[in-house]
């Protein structure tokens, strides 16, 4: 039987990430000399509490997968500490890694590129437990179609090859597959973007059940706003390797602070003719740099409707400007912050009452 | 140019099968709209519904085989496109008809540089000099927000990000000064601020043009911000269409209340849960006998198994015109989909 | 989400699947009947078509015949029937392009997989496959024939041993095309979500290998196979050429086609026969690797 | 692109002296010596003397250090001498051919025309036979053109050159007298009759070895082709108005041509090395026929200098075919 | 009329690699430099000695030997001129010998020089050769295409180690003969024309000549016989079938000769077996454990049929033979007891010595040691056929035989390290062929002396291939190399000859080869010579009209 974690009520957070580097390098030159790094991510910090849902925002090539992989160590961190459950994964040697890995799973994007064209399903969702574990074959099956009981896949399709389901039933086994070890953790990334809307739906309705269900912690990785606002306890925004704000949902989503946040949510499609002929949208101009090369100052400086002279050259902080939310803008000075920790402690627990 | 009164397109009971190896599949079945002039006919409908094949099959696009038009009767400006040789068909696509395509990534070719690209139609059908050409396609980049433009014809589409590419492809289907645009899903895969740029460039170039747009999607908040009207398809058949407020207040259809209810909203009240349409789409393997929806329906009675309901106007005007419905369950006439 | 139009779950297992999709394959079918009768006349042929063993003088009364009811594809120089020879040179030739193929394919995938999926090692492993690439042919035949042929023929008898030998010769000097096809196909197989998958479930990269990697380098590696069983049997002709192959009184196809030249204006049938048996073997090959792929693939199978 | 090609070179060159290494070992390793060239009716202390004389009796060691100072400087050196006139090389023993008594490298030079100008028209004209008939069967896939190409491809790589050589010999020469069966190498083509001349002797080496390179090459044309045709772009291509010549000539083509080409780069060093049955069997007397020669007489320097000439040419037409990638496919960047 | 006739083309398809016969002994070489270089005598085609730039060949009746044999005197024609204008002195031949002795120079040619104390130089025509010892055969030096006489002037920087440097001469030296080199393509190509300064001014009849190479014997039969692109091809050896067929086409003949030239099975007396350690395999330390049975060597030699190998092997170009020196006559023993075959008497040999099938799995086996064989050979499509009869033949005698084909190059490459070549012999039975220089036999017929054993010691560079060794064979062979009579000499020779064929079965000739070229019908004057080179007499050569 799938086992429901037990969530600890006051929490050391499950998940806690500090300063968190990713950077791939450039080689260059007749001797393939490291002349550079896409930074990727760059120094992220945040936490993530047992049982909530963290949801990651922000446009494509802003680093959001990249924190996810380096989360579960799929890329080797260039810095920072990624504590999942005490132990920090980003430094864990190679055997005791292996070990973790069942607490700490993922969800891909493409249910069709994530899923081996050649395996069935039954061989997909079972492969975690060849690694992990010594059963019989009997029983990883057994195993197996209680799962596919689980996400709702009918156990007769346990033979069957992935090109013959529907994109919805495709995620469906990722998310068994990932399930199957009865982790704590799991990183979804963008698991609902390839999909259909009317499919889309299903696949989060899933996640929530499961998470209800098991006690799940989720990283939420989308760009869909909408969705995040539905399933995520707390938001994250990131732009260009970094994390722009960091927010409760219902905060963020009725009062962005960030002015990317704000442009992110006003390009938001509302499916409501009324309001969109009302709705004035924050173009943002131009695109997104280079990580390869951001900019020196705030990375959103080239594109900010409200840059002033000290963005171009002063890279701010993330710092908390309002209980429980974190900004890098200098639209908010440093000062409103100080000693504001105490109160933000309140909120959040508050907050973990309301939504769960 | 045709009398001003008549559409410029005109669909009239389309029929597109594919023959593949596991048998036939009846992917456009009996599809009929028309496009007014001016006006920005929003299609939606989940995937796989035929959106993009009945819009191919307007200017022959599929590959054939597999794809086999079987009847029905393509007007632009009054001439059917349909039974048109190869060669006058040549010079209606890109001249007549622009098309912009889903994936912005691959739809350009990645070997030739921009300008050429953009070039190719002007040439083609214009009879433009290289010269001539190349201007227009500088005055296009611009029409389409990208600075710089004539540095950028020396451009390949790989130093692009996807909105400029979609934006190129924009230009090039817009090359030739088209009576009408076909945009298949032309921003799905375009992040939501690029997303929102592209939507800003075509309101604008409607404004400017005063074009003639069919725009697929399957993202009904892209449908709301622009359309005049929306047709919805399910299972190779319209099954709703109407004006795009008429829609959103007043859908008729059950896959369109489902559609409109499975969307999570950005404001306004959080729903704990997700309404979802259960079931699989339909395998379009035969001519329909039956409502290809009745599977996943919650209104499913009796009709329903065994006769395929044909489109009838709800609002007095003929099908087509006004609001109409494929439907023989009749909603209630309260409005049951409430917006905030 | 339950699914009541779709077909109970399979009762055929993975082989019968794959066979009920390559039956629909005409070419491969084709290729699999020539080819299995290409295999029957080499190994059953002997034991139905033993015409009987004449003296040196009584066979040379029927030297160089043409095709006829008693020597179906005449007789040679020396009156030997041709029939029986082309039997013999089958069971040779196929043998040998078949295990050489296999040695290649083996050693191609085996350093393209490696060098394809391990970063270190693919410097190193390119280089060795452009230096195997480089080398003179011929002088490391000689060489390894030098070295090894008495030993083997000491060892496993003078047939034996100059089989494995060749085989081995052709397999070694055969498989950088290979590896370089798989290495390209693998350096972007690595980037899969699936590959990325297994490893976050915490596969070692054995496999990762075995498991998401080979079976799906299958297709381009069925190619070159294709394409190897061709080569190994004309390198095998060239090597018999140079005195480099089987004892003389051991015919191959190859071998066969290359006496035959020298008869060629006289009795076409001399070289039109082995000709025609190794242009059959690679066209039937090829064929069936085309089926293999596609009733390999779930895709397509499913169809 | 400077620098990736500088790095690449820079790379070659250990990997180039490796290769020298082993190449000259298992030369000098493969069993036969120059004497098998001398007939039997020499008594042995004389062959003995020759052999001698040839210098094969030192250790492999100093012949390898020798051979490698006269490889890369001593001829070199003779190289920029006959250019500009000097005589720095003056004086510095060569590389020696054992069969010729003379210098490996001339005699290398004197074989390279026959071979560029046969060999090279030889895969032009496969190519050029390649490329329509893989575009033709990728267009019209699985017709009856598509079925008797891959026929045809099949049939190029199973039939030996000696045997399609031989029979157009008899084909060609015997029976209908078209074609000498003997290149003639010394022909100087001056006017119109003995370019004709060198035409008609040119004719059949060139069918034979352009049959078999057009088999290979039209497999890979066709399936890049195929590959190629359902992409996007095509479908884009097709959306603006243009022809299908310009969709499958211009747009499909360029995109598919991208590999093909750097396969048919990386068949450009056979050319140099010559095609050692089809020219032995013609007469040609090119580069391949010098090697199998040399083989045959166990000249090791001649064999140990072209099998590295050889190497070369691999490895800088691996790069070379690497470049062209790049610069064919904008995608790509070197830097 | 000198270059009336045009350009001659000539197929050698062993291309020459060098235009000096003592920096190469292959015969490609040898021949082709034969057009350019001549030496002061020649030999016929009947073997027949005749002066060349020599007035008169000199013998003892003439007295141009002395009488103690030690002295011969060669007058050279008055007059004669180099292709560069400059007179042909008696310089010049001494130069020669001394270029050729030279101790590093490897002179190919060496043995043509052996024995020879001195050459004098009396006058600018005379040159007298020393010899350390009575030399009953003094046509070495300087007869036959093999010793040609070089140019002093051309080839003085060229001594010693310096001949290899000397590219230039060695590609166009300056001769006497009736042509001169154009153009010189290594192994590819020669191109020739006549002579200017040659002795005689009619000749030759073309005006150029064209020397080709590459291919192998039959496309070179085809391109005289077939195509008529050639005018002569040398060496066409091919099948019967296709010496008929292509002779047939009419456009040219097939020329043979008879020479020195034997094929023959050579018996292993030592021990091959791979079971001894190296260095004692095929040495005299280990008898052969049957082959030094004297009955099993004469029933494998009865067992064959000559005349079918002849047949199928070279035709008209062959005849059987049961000696091994079967030429010139003079030497050639009359045996023929060979010829025919006799496999009853063969079987009732091996019956009645002992060797029986008791064991019933057809092969023959005496104290338990059956006979199994292996029989080698280079790698060749008449030396696999002969293989394959003969396997046929020796099965049925009852002996068990192992086929095994080696790289020609190998084969006769005499590489110590490597384990295929004749001279080690590791096989029970080898075949191949192999004539002598000239018209005498005498170092031909030494070769089977004790101390000719090849072995560890010696590089395996002996050339007793089958390890023969008989203290009688060598007294004779000693007592051969004193008599200078004629009539002596022939019976000592055919003595030894006999000793090795039809007494002792050690070495079991086959076939006689002949030597088989093909001529145009246009060409005329072609002869061909087996005693000198092929294109000996090709100042006659003319075209026919
Ligand atoms: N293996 C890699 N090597 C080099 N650069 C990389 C690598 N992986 C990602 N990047 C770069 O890092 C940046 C962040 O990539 P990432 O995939 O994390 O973005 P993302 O936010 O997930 O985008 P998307 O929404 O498209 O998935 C991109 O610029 C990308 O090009
Ligand atoms: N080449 C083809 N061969 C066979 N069937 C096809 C082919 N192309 C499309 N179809 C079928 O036609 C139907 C309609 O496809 P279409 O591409 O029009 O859907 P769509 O509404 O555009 O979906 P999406 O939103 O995913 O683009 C589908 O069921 C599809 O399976
Ligand atoms: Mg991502
Ligand atoms: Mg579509």
């Amino acid at each position: 039987m799938l086992e429901a974690h037990a969530v600890p009520s006051t929490a050391a957070p499950l998940v806690q990430v500090d300063g968190l580097k990713m950077h791939f390098p450039i080689y260059s030159g007749v001797l393939r000399r490291h002349t550079g790094d896409v930074k990727a991510v760059d120094g992220v910090s945040f936490s993530i509490k047992a049982g909530e849902t963290l949801g990651l925002v922000g446009e494509s090539g802003c680093g959001k997968s990249t924190v996810g992989r380096a989360l579960l160590r799929l890329y080797e961190p260039t810095a920072g500490r990624v504590i999942i459950d005490g132990q920090d994964v980003a430094s864990l040697a190679p055997e005791d890694l292996r070990k973790k890995r069942p607490m700490m799973q993922m969800v891909f994007q493409d249910p069709q590129a994530s899923l081996n064209p050649r395996m069935t399903l039954s061989r997909i969702i079972s492969e975690p437990l060849d690694e992990h574990t010594d059963w019989t074959e009997a029983k990883k099956q057994d195993w197996v179609h209680e799962l596919m009981d689980s996400v709702g896949l009918n156990r007769r399709f346990a033979n069957r090859f992935p090109h013959e389901f529907s994109g919805g039933q495709r995620q469906r086994i990722g998310i068994a597959r990932a399930l199957a070890l009865n982790p704590k953790f799991i990183v979804c990334d963008e698991p609902i973007a390839a999909l259909d809307v009317s499919i889309q739906a299903q696949v989060v309705n899933l996640l929530e059940d499961m998470q209800e269900k098991l006690g799940l912690t989720y990283l939420f990785i989308s760009h869909d706003l909408s969705m995040v606002r539905h399933i995520a306890d707390r938001v994250a925004v990131m732009y260009l390797g970094k994390i722009a704000e960091l927010s409760p949902r219902d905060d963020l989503y009725s009062r962005p602070l960030h002015p990317y946040a704000e442009a992110l949510l006003s390009a938001v499609n509302e499916p409501d003719p009324v309001i969109a002929a009302k709705r004035r949208r924050i173009i943002l101009k131009g695109d997104v740099p280079s990580p390869a090369n951001p900019p020196q100052g705030c990375n959103f400086c080239t594109r900010c409707p409200k840059v002033m002279d000290i963005c171009r050259t002063v890279k701010p902080d993330l710092i908390e400007v309002e209980a429980n939310r974190f900004v890098a803008c200098h639209l908010y000075p440093t000062n409103l912050a100080a000693g504001s920790t105490g109160a933000s402690e309140a909120t959040e627990r508050n907050q973990q009452g309301v939504t769960r | 140019m045709a009398d001003q009164a008549l559409p410029v397109l005109e669909v009239r009971g389309l029929k597109t099968v594919f023959r593949t190896r596991g048998g036939e599949i009846h992917a456009v079945n009996d599809v009929s709209f028309h496009l007014e002039r001016g006006e920005l006919l929003g299609v939606v409908g989940e995937s796989g519904s035929g959106k993009s094949v009945t819009m191919m099959s307007l200017i022959r696009l599929l590959p054939s085989p597999p794809a086999d038009i079987r009847g029905g009767e393509v007007l632009l400006n009054g001439k059917d496109l349909l039974k048109m040789d190869a060669e006058s068909l040549r010079q209606v696509r890109g001249a007549k008809v622009g098309f912009v395509f889903q994936d912005p990534m691959t739809s350009l070719n990645p070997v030739f540089n921009i300008g050429s690209q953009i070039m190719e139609p002007l040439r083609a059908h214009m009879g433009m000099t290289k010269a001539q050409a190349e201007t227009r396609a500088v005055e296009l980049l611009e029409l389409v927000g990208i600075p710089d433009a004539r540095k950028r014809l020396k451009a390949y589409p790989h130093q692009f990000s996807g909105g400029m590419r979609q934006r190129v492809m924009i230009a090039i289907a817009l090359a030739c000064d088209p009576d009408v645009l076909i945009a298949d899903e032309p921003t799905t895969a375009l992040d939501v601020t690029i997303q929102a740029q592209i939507l800003e460039l075509v309101k604008d170039l409607r404004q400017k043009l005063g074009m003639s747009i069919i725009w697929i999607t399957h993202d009904l908040g892209v449908i709301a911000g622009i359309a005049d009207r929306v047709m919805v398809m399910y299972g190779g058949q319209v099954v709703e269409q109407a004006p795009v407020r008429e829609l959103f207040a007043n859908p008729q259809h059950p896959y369109t209340r489902a559609l409109l209810k499975t969307i999570p909203k950005i404001s306004g009240a959080r729903d704990a849960r997700l309404k979802v349409i259960e079931g699989q789409p339909p395998i379009m393997g035969g001519v329909p006998v039956a409502c290809p929806f009745r599977e996943r329906c919650e209104y499913r009675h009796a009709p329903c198994d065994s006769i395929n309901p044909a489109r009838r106007a709800i609002d007095g005007q003929p099908v087509g015109r006004g609001h109409d419905v494929a439907c023989h369950w009749t909603a209630p006439a309260t409005q049951e989909v409430a917006h905030a | 989400m339950t699914d009541t139009n779709m077909a109970a779950s399979r009762p055929e297992t993975f082989r019968a699947a794959v066979w009920a999709q390559f039956r629909k394959h005409k070419g491969a079918v084709f290729g699999l009947i020539v080819l299995g009768l290409l295999i029957l006349f080499s190994v059953l042929g002997p034991l139905i078509w033993a015409p009987e063993k004449l003296t040196v003088v009584e066979a040379l009364k029927s030297k160089n015949l043409g095709p006829s009811l008693t020597h179906p594809m005449g007789t040679d120089q020396l009156g030997r029937d041709q029939m029986q020879r082309m039997m013999a040179a089958g069971k040779v030739s196929l043998a040998v392009g078949f295990v050489a193929m296999i040695i290649a394919i083996f050693l191609g995938t085996l350093i393209g997989v490696l060098a394809g999926y391990f970063r270190r090692l693919d410097g190193p492993l390119m280089r060795l496959t452009d230096m195997f690439l480089a080398l003179p042919l011929i002088p490391l035949l000689l060489v390894m024939v030098m070295l090894f042929r008495d030993d083997l023929s000491r060892t496993m008898g003078p047939e034996m041993g100059a089989f494995v030998l060749i085989v081995f010769a052709i397999g070694v000097t055969s498989w950088m095309h290979a590896a370089r096809i798989v290495r390209g196909e693998v350096l972007a197989l690595k980037e899969r979500e699936y590959v990325l998958a297994s490893r976050s479930i915490g596969a070692t990269p054995k496999r990762v290998i075995l498991r998401h990697i080979l079976p799906n380098v299958v297709s381009p590696v069925m190619v070159a196979a294709t394409l190897g069983v061709a080569e190994a049997i004309i390198t095998e002709s060239v090597l018999s050429f140079l005195g480099l192959g089987f004892p003389p009184d051991f015919p191959t196809w190859g071998r066969l086609l290359f006496e035959g030249l020298e008869y060629m204006q006289l009795y076409p049938e001399r070289v039109i026969f082995p000709g025609l048996a190794i242009s059959l073997t690679v066209l039937s090959v090829n064929y069936i690797g085309d089926g293999l792929r596609d009733a390999l693939d779930p895709r397509i199978r499913g169809r | 692109m400077l620098t990736f090609t500088l790095r690449r070179l820079l790379l070659a060159i250990p990997t180039l002296l490796l290769i020298s290494l082993v190449i000259f070992l298992l030369v000098d390793l493969a069993p036969g010596s120059p004497a098998s060239e001398i007939p039997l009716t020499v008594p042995p202390e004389v062959r003995m003397k020759i052999l001698e004389a040839l210098g094969v009796n030192e250790p492999v060691h100093i012949r390898y250090l020798l051979w490698l100072k006269q490889f890369f400087w001593v001829e070199p050196l003779n190289g920029f001498d006959a250019i500009f006139g000097t005589n720095y090389a003056e004086g510095m023993q060569r590389i020696i051919s054992y069969q010729s008594r003379s210098p490996v490298f001339p005699l290398i030079g004197e074989r390279l025309p026959q071979t560029l100008t046969v060999i090279g028209t030889a895969y032009l004209v496969g190519v050029l036979i390649a490329l329509p008939i893989g575009i033709y069967s990728a267009y019209k896939q699985y017709s009856l053109f598509d079925q008797f190409g891959t026929m045809f491809a099949m049939i190029g790589f199973s039939v030996p050159t000696f045997f399609t050589g031989t029979l157009f010999i008899i084909i060609f020469a015997v029976w209908l007298g078209w074609f000498p069966t003997k290149y003639d190498t010394t022909l100087a083509v001056t006017d119109w009759e003995s370019f004709l001349k060198q035409l008609r002797q040119m004719a059949m080496p060139v069918m034979v070895l352009g049959l078999a390179n057009a088999a290979a090459i039209s497999r890979y044309m066709r399936s890049s082709m195929l590959e190629n045709m359902s992409q996007d772009y095509v479908r884009t291509a097709r959306a603006k108005g243009l022809d299908e010549r310009t969709v499958v000539l211009k747009h499909v083509l360029r995109n598919s041509l991208i590999p093909v080409v750097t396969v048919i780069a990386l068949g450009i060093p056979s050319i140099f090395g010559g095609a050692i049955i089809t020219e032995n069997l013609f007469g040609v007397n090119g580069i391949g026929s010098a090697l199998i020669q040399a083989i045959r007489g166990n000249d090791l320097p001649m064999v140990q200098t072209l099998a590295f000439i050889f190497a070369i040419l691999i490895v800088m037409f691996n790069l070379i075919a690497d470049l062209l990638y790049g610069m064919l496919d904008p995608r790509i960047r070197y830097d | 009329e000198r270059g009336a006739d045009g350009n001659v083309n000539v197929l050698y398809w062993q291309a020459p690699s060098i235009l000096n016969p003592y920096l190469s002994s292959g015969t490609k070489d040898v021949e082709t430099a034969s057009l350019i270089l001549e030496g002061l005598a020649g030999f016929d085609e009947k073997g027949v000695v005749f002066p060349r730039l020599a007035e008169s060949v000199p013998t003892v009746e003439n007295g141009g030997i002395n009488a103690e044999l030690t002295q011969i005197t060669w007058k050279l024609k008055p007059g004669l001129l180099w292709s560069d204008g400059t007179p042909v002195t008696s310089a010049d031949a001494k130069f020669t010998y001394e270029y050729c002795t030279h101790p590093e120079g490897g002179c190919a040619q060496a043995a043509r020089y052996e024995g020879i104390s001195s050459i004098e130089t009396p006058d600018e025509l005379t040159v007298v050769i020393n010899f350390s010892a009575p030399k009953p055969n003094p046509y070495t030096a300087f007869v036959g295409g093999t010793s040609p006489i070089l140019q002093a002037a051309q080839f003085a920087n060229c001594l010693g180690a310096a001949a290899s440097t000397c590219t230039e001469q060695n590609f166009k030296p300056i001769g006497t003969g009736p042509f001169v080199v154009t153009d010189f393509k290594v192994n590819d190509v020669v191109t020739l024309a006549a002579n200017p300064n040659y002795r005689d001014p009619a000749k030759p009849a073309f005006a150029t000549m064209t020397v080709k190479g590459g291919g192998d014997a039959a496309a070179a039969a085809r391109a005289v016989l077939e195509t008529g692109e050639f005018d002569y091809a040398w060496n066409t050896q091919i099948n019967p079938e296709q010496q008929m067929q292509m002779a047939a086409a009419g456009k040219g003949v097939l020329l043979n000769g008879f020479g020195t030239l034997v094929e023959r099975i050579e018996m292993n007396m030592t021990n091959p077996s791979p079971d001894l350690p190296e260095g004692e395999r095929s040495t005299v330390k280990h008898p052969h454990p049957f082959l030094s049975d004297i009955n099993v060597r004469k029933a494998l030699s009865m067992a064959i049929d000559r005349q079918i190998l002849v047949d199928i092997g070279y035709g008209s170009a062959g005849r059987a033979t049961c000696n091994l020196v079967p030429a010139p006559e003079m030497f050639a023993s009359p045996n023929t007891d060979c010829i025919a075959q006799d496999m009853e008497g063969a079987k009732a040999l091996l019956e009645s010595s002992g060797w029986v099938d008791a064991d019933g799995d057809g092969v023959r086996e005496k104290d338990g040691m059956p006979l199994k064989i292996v029989y080698q050979t280079s790698t060749n499509p008449v030396r696999q056929d002969f293989q394959a009869v003969i396997k046929d033949w020796w099965t049925e005698l009852g002996v068990e035989v192992e086929l095994k084909n080696i790289d020609a190059s190998v084969f006769f490459g005499g590489d110590a390290g490597s384990p295929d070549t004749f001279q080690k012999f590791y096989a029970d039975v080898e075949m191949y062929a192999n004539n002598f220089d000239g018209t005498d036999p005498e170092p031909y017929l030494a070769q089977y002396k004790c101390d000719k054993i090849p072995g560890p010691d010696n590089q395996w560079q002996g050339e007793n291939i089958n390890r023969f060794c008989d203290p009688t064979y060598d007294a004779l062979v000693d007592e051969l190399s004193k008599t200078a009579d004629m009539a002596k000499r022939g019976e000592i020779a055919i003595r030894l000859n006999e000793m090795l064929t039809k007494d002792s079965y050690v070495v079991v000739p086959l076939v006689d080869r002949g030597r088989l070229s093909a001529a145009s019908n246009t060409l005329g004057g072609a002869v061909l010579n087996t005693w000198d080179t092929e294109l000996w007499n090709v100042q006659d050569w003319f075209r026919v009209k």
